[in-house]
């Protein structure tokens, strides 16, 4: 432990957040509580700058079943089913080792929606890097799409889409965002709300580590060249260990046993405990001596903020202890009573017995300050407006080559063999996107087609975001987002009902940066409404840049549509000699 | 009829499998848990494809241990017909039912996409209702799909005819196969283990329907008893 | 008594190996140009405890590189027993 | 002159390796219940040549483990030397 007399530092924290602690608790919080509160204020748990600019979504609608607050959104699409999906991003962590950064975001996504009590059934990633002739790009591009790779195709979600940019912005900050979607039937959707006094609280997978301790303020930091050292234990995914958690935790949502079940995300047991107290209005007592532990003599605030994966926190009807650890037993998972709940609305954490930690649920979970941060238009934005497109036009036409000299040819292939535009079967063909033999239109096309077996019906699924333009002008660009994602959902036969947000930006503390996360909230909000696509839940990832500046505003679209026939099932490509080829629109 | 459908921790394409034979071929399924020996009398054991034990330390090694592999290894010697599919290949070899081993593949990676293949043998259980050379249309989906045998063991399966399906030839072959082979037989062609997914080509939907004829042969052996 | 078992992994000599060709690939690319035969193979650490006697523990280690450690199809493989303090 | 190079890479200690649990899983399942603390890693061997000196050969292959054998944010290596005939 550093010897320090502003301990709020090391956990990220600023002095006026240690001082609003201090008040709320009546008193200094200890190491541990410190802690705690370092993950839980952190950007990335509470969302302290980007809250209040969120709220201008839209998030209601005819379809909406779950809107944003939960692990993941949820709509209706008829028949008793329902589907849950959300996007979220992984990018720090797959800057440092890309591997296992992009395979723990894929895992974590899965989570986020098997919790909601819905089957995986597709996964798209969306990415972003610097050009291909740098070798450190290359060795980070070749390493994120082999760990997306890993961990799909072992745990059997196929991944059946996605997008993959090359832009020098991306350069020393690279972007991974993970996307999934399942599928329940209505009476499966689950909550993670801890309920019910005297309730046992269990934690169910993998055993607890060190993993990426303070992971999570690790995130809502900039990269330096200091990163490597900062950083914590890297956390590993166990694909084969969340493919028995996704099993073992679905047989026991069916039970209807369950009264909350939560994944263990970012800041781990600390986060997954506080925010069920928080939406039960009640506490949880906990010991952490409880909690199976791979390491030997781990403090509370290591078990309290370990990120190891493949965990749940499973919230069962007192006296459904052992059907717990019977179904868990039978995929040999752990399950472990850790605690109860409690009705004081604190999280109380013990350590054989001796009270280590007590802080009210709600002043974690929901009373991080929220900040609207200084929005200011930047010069390059004021010049931009001023520009003429006229002058372009003058210009070629007073060149001396002239029109007749360019070789169209080989200005094709130049144009069709560039990175951003040519094929990614490179990229897809790693990834198994035909296991659970439902997808209909493969990727290579405009949106990802499942079908849904013994119904009549189809799912369309993209990922968008055309980041330069967002650059250019971020409220057109978030408005151009939408449109994209909903023209390839309707290319491929459906109709859009409604997106997950991945909110890609630099340092919020710049008021340039804050003034695109403004704006492009603005324009997405603006074409969510008008295509009636309500927004329910993303993600937002802050603080990417690098020493080189931040990167293209990304907030990236994933939007979902459903067919009505899965024959209405359209790709993008030619198919016989002699077919008509039209152009809509000007 | 009646078949098992062998599900280990990790498989991933059982209920694709069961989608089909059940579904579409409206045969009756057991999905028979790896840690329960069995005892019916089944028509076939299955044992679908994915990552049983994510694939650790070498594809199906693990898995070739678990408790329902002595039921399997009995069912095999007594003749039962058993069908292994990618990862039920891999375990199949392990387990020595099948000769050969696999490799990683040539280029590292996992590949999935639709190949096509070769029959070379059509009086096996499962491609008897095919034709020599007729060409196939099936996806594949590994990374550790790169069939090795030795030379004396690729003269004798040559020998006995065991080869029963190849890559088309070098350009459709996905991962460096020895001689592009795809899927072998045991010498008695009772087991037959294949790197492609059938249950992925079944519906014309899914973009081919050749993998179907695999099954539709399985199922008229069994119906008609004869080879 | 314990023991720190160390194994060795590698394909046999006579298969190719796509591994260790790409790998020397790679350092041949980055100016390594005399490195050659190059091959990956797996290695192992593990701990065997409550056994007395060396030979026990080599005979259980040969077992189980021969059902499960190893393919001895494609694999050969080596180790090396150390008591343990 | 030409040189054995054999490099075994391990998992740093603190780090999850999923492999190696399931190997020691897998063990135990066999009856092998005296095994522990079982971790998978990497195993290399291969020649280098043209060099004369011990300590050439050292620099190199420590700058080839830390630029592409071993992925350092995750990984240890340990290596050995021989002189070949
Ligand atoms: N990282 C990826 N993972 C899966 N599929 C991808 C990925 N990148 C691109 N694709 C697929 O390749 C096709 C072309 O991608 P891209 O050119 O980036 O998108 P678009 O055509 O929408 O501009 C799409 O069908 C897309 O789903």
């Amino acid at each position: 432990m550093n010897q320090t007399n502003k301990p709020w530092e090391l956990e990220g924290l600023t002095e006026s957040e240690y001082n609003m602690i201090v008040d709320l608790l009546d008193r200094e919080p200890n190491y541990t509580e410190l802690g705690m509160f370092g993950v839980m204020w952190s950007e990335h748990c509470s969302y302290k700058n980007s809250k209040a600019v969120l709220r201008n979504f839209p998030t209601e609608g005819e379809v909406v079943l779950q809107g944003p607050g939960e692990n993941a959104g949820i709509i209706d699409i008829g028949d008793g089913q329902a589907l849950s999906f959300k996007i979220e991003s992984h990018n720090h962590p797959s800057a440092i080792e890309p591997y296992q950064g992009a395979a723990t975001g894929v895992g974590g996504i899965i989570r986020d929606i098997f919790t909601m009590g819905a089957r995986p059934i597709a996964l798209l990633d969306s990415l972003r890097f610097g050009y291909l002739d740098d070798e450190h790009v290359k060795y980070l591009f070749e390493e994120v799409v082999a760990g997306i790779a890993g961990y799909g195709n072992s745990i059997g979600v196929p991944t059946v889409g996605g997008e993959t940019y090359f832009s020098e912005s991306y350069q020393g900050n690279p972007l991974v965002n993970a996307m999934c979607v399942g599928i329940m039937d209505h009476e499966d959707i689950s909550t993670a709300t801890a309920s019910g006094i005297g309730n046992p609280v269990m934690v169910v997978g993998a055993a607890t580590g060190r993993d990426g301790i303070q992971g999570a303020s690790f995130a809502s930091d900039e990269l330096t060249d200091e990163s490597e050292e900062d950083r914590p234990a890297v956390q590993v995914g166990d694909p084969f260990m969340e493919k028995l958690l996704l099993e073992a935790s679905l047989e026991l949502i069916k039970t209807g046993c369950l009264v909350g079940i939560q994944d263990m995300g970012a800041a781990g047991l600390i986060s997954s405990a506080s925010e069920m107290a928080s939406r039960g209005k009640t506490g949880i007592e906990l010991d952490i001596d409880l909690v199976p532990k791979r390491e030997e003599g781990m403090t509370p605030y290591e078990v309290l903020l370990s990120e190891s994966q493949e965990r749940m926190l499973v919230i069962p009807e007192s006296g459904k202890e052992e059907l717990v650890e019977e179904i868990f037993s039978k995929w040999d998972l752990n399950a472990a009573v850790i605690g109860q709940v409690t009705d004081d609305g604190k999280i109380r954490v013990l350590d054989k017995g001796e009270k280590v930690a007590e802080v009210p649920a709600r002043i974690l979970a929901d009373d991080a300050p929220e900040y609207i941060r200084e929005s200011i238009e930047p010069d390059y934005y004021k010049q931009l407006k001023s520009f003429n497109i006229d002058s372009l036009i003058s210009k070629t036409e007073n060149s001396s080559t002239g029109q007749k000299d360019l070789d169209y040819n080989n200005i094709l292939e130049t144009v069709i063999t560039s990175e951003n535009i040519a094929s990614k079967s490179y990229i897809y063909e790693q990834y198994d996107h035909m296991v659970q033999t439902n997808t209909v239109v493969l990727p290579g096309s405009d949106a990802a087609v499942l079908r849904v077996k013994d119904k009549d019906k189809g799912i369309a699924i993209t990922t968008d975001c055309n980041s330069r333009y967002c650059y250019l002008d971020p409220e057109r660009g978030g408005e151009i987002a939408v449109a994209e994602a909903a023209r390839n959902i309707v290319c491929s036969g459906g109709r859009p009902l409604a997106i997950t947000d991945g909110l890609n930006f630099g340092n919020p503390m710049n008021p340039e940066i804050f003034w695109q996360f403004e704006k492009a909230i603005q324009g997405i909000s603006k074409a969510c409404e008008f295509l009636n696509t309500p927004v329910t839940g993303g993600n937002v990832s802050f603080y990417n840049e690098s020493p080189a500046g931040a990167v293209y505003p990304t907030p990236i679209i994933g939007m979902v549509g459903l067919l009505d026939k899965i024959e209405y099932a359209t790709d993008q490509f030619f198919k016989d000699e002699g077919d008509l080829i039209l152009l809509l629109g000007k | 009829m009646r078949f098992g459908i062998v599900t280990f921790p990790g498989s991933n394409c059982d209920q694709d499998l069961r989608y089909v034979i059940e579904d579409i071929f409206e045969i009756e399924i057991d999905m028979i848990w790896h840690k329960e020996k069995f005892k019916n009398n089944y028509d076939a054991i299955l044992l679908p494809g994915g990552f049983s034990y994510g694939d650790y330390l070498r594809s199906g090694a693990i898995a070739r241990f678990s408790p329902v592999m002595d039921s399997v290894i009995e069912f095999a010697n007594n003749g039962g017909t058993v069908l292994g599919i990618c990862n039920g290949f891999q375990i199949l070899m392990e387990a020595g039912l099948l000769p050969g081993a696999m490799k990683v593949n040539d280029n590292l990676k996992f590949v999935c996409k639709h190949v096509k293949l070769q029959v070379e043998n059509d009086r096996t259980p499962f491609t008897r209702k095919l034709e020599i050379n007729q060409i196939l249309d099936i996806p594949v989906a590994h990374q550790e799909g790169n069939f090795y045998i030795d030379d004396a063991g690729l003269k004798e399966l040559k020998a006995n005819n065991q080869i029963v399906l190849k890559y088309l030839d070098d350009s459709e072959n996905p991962n460096g196969s020895i001689d592009n082979i795809a899927g072998i037989c045991n010498k008695k062609r009772n087991v037959f283990g294949l790197m492609p997914h059938p249950e992925r080509a079944s519906e014309e939907i899914l973009g081919s329907s050749d993998g179907k004829k695999i099954f539709e042969s399985l199922i008229s052996y069994l119906k008609e008893g004869v080879n | 008594m314990e023991w720190l078992v160390k194994i060795n992994i590698q394909l046999k000599e006579s298969i190719l190996d796509p591994q260790g060709q790409a790998v020397q690939a790679g350092l041949n690319a980055l100016g390594y140009d005399n490195v050659s035969e190059l091959n990956v193979g797996k290695y192992m650490e593990l701990k065997i405890s409550d056994l007395e006697d060396k030979e026990q523990v080599d005979k259980q280690v040969d077992e189980m590189c021969q059902r499960l450690l190893a393919n001895p199809v494609i694999e050969d493989y080596r180790y090396s027993i150390e008591e343990m303090a």
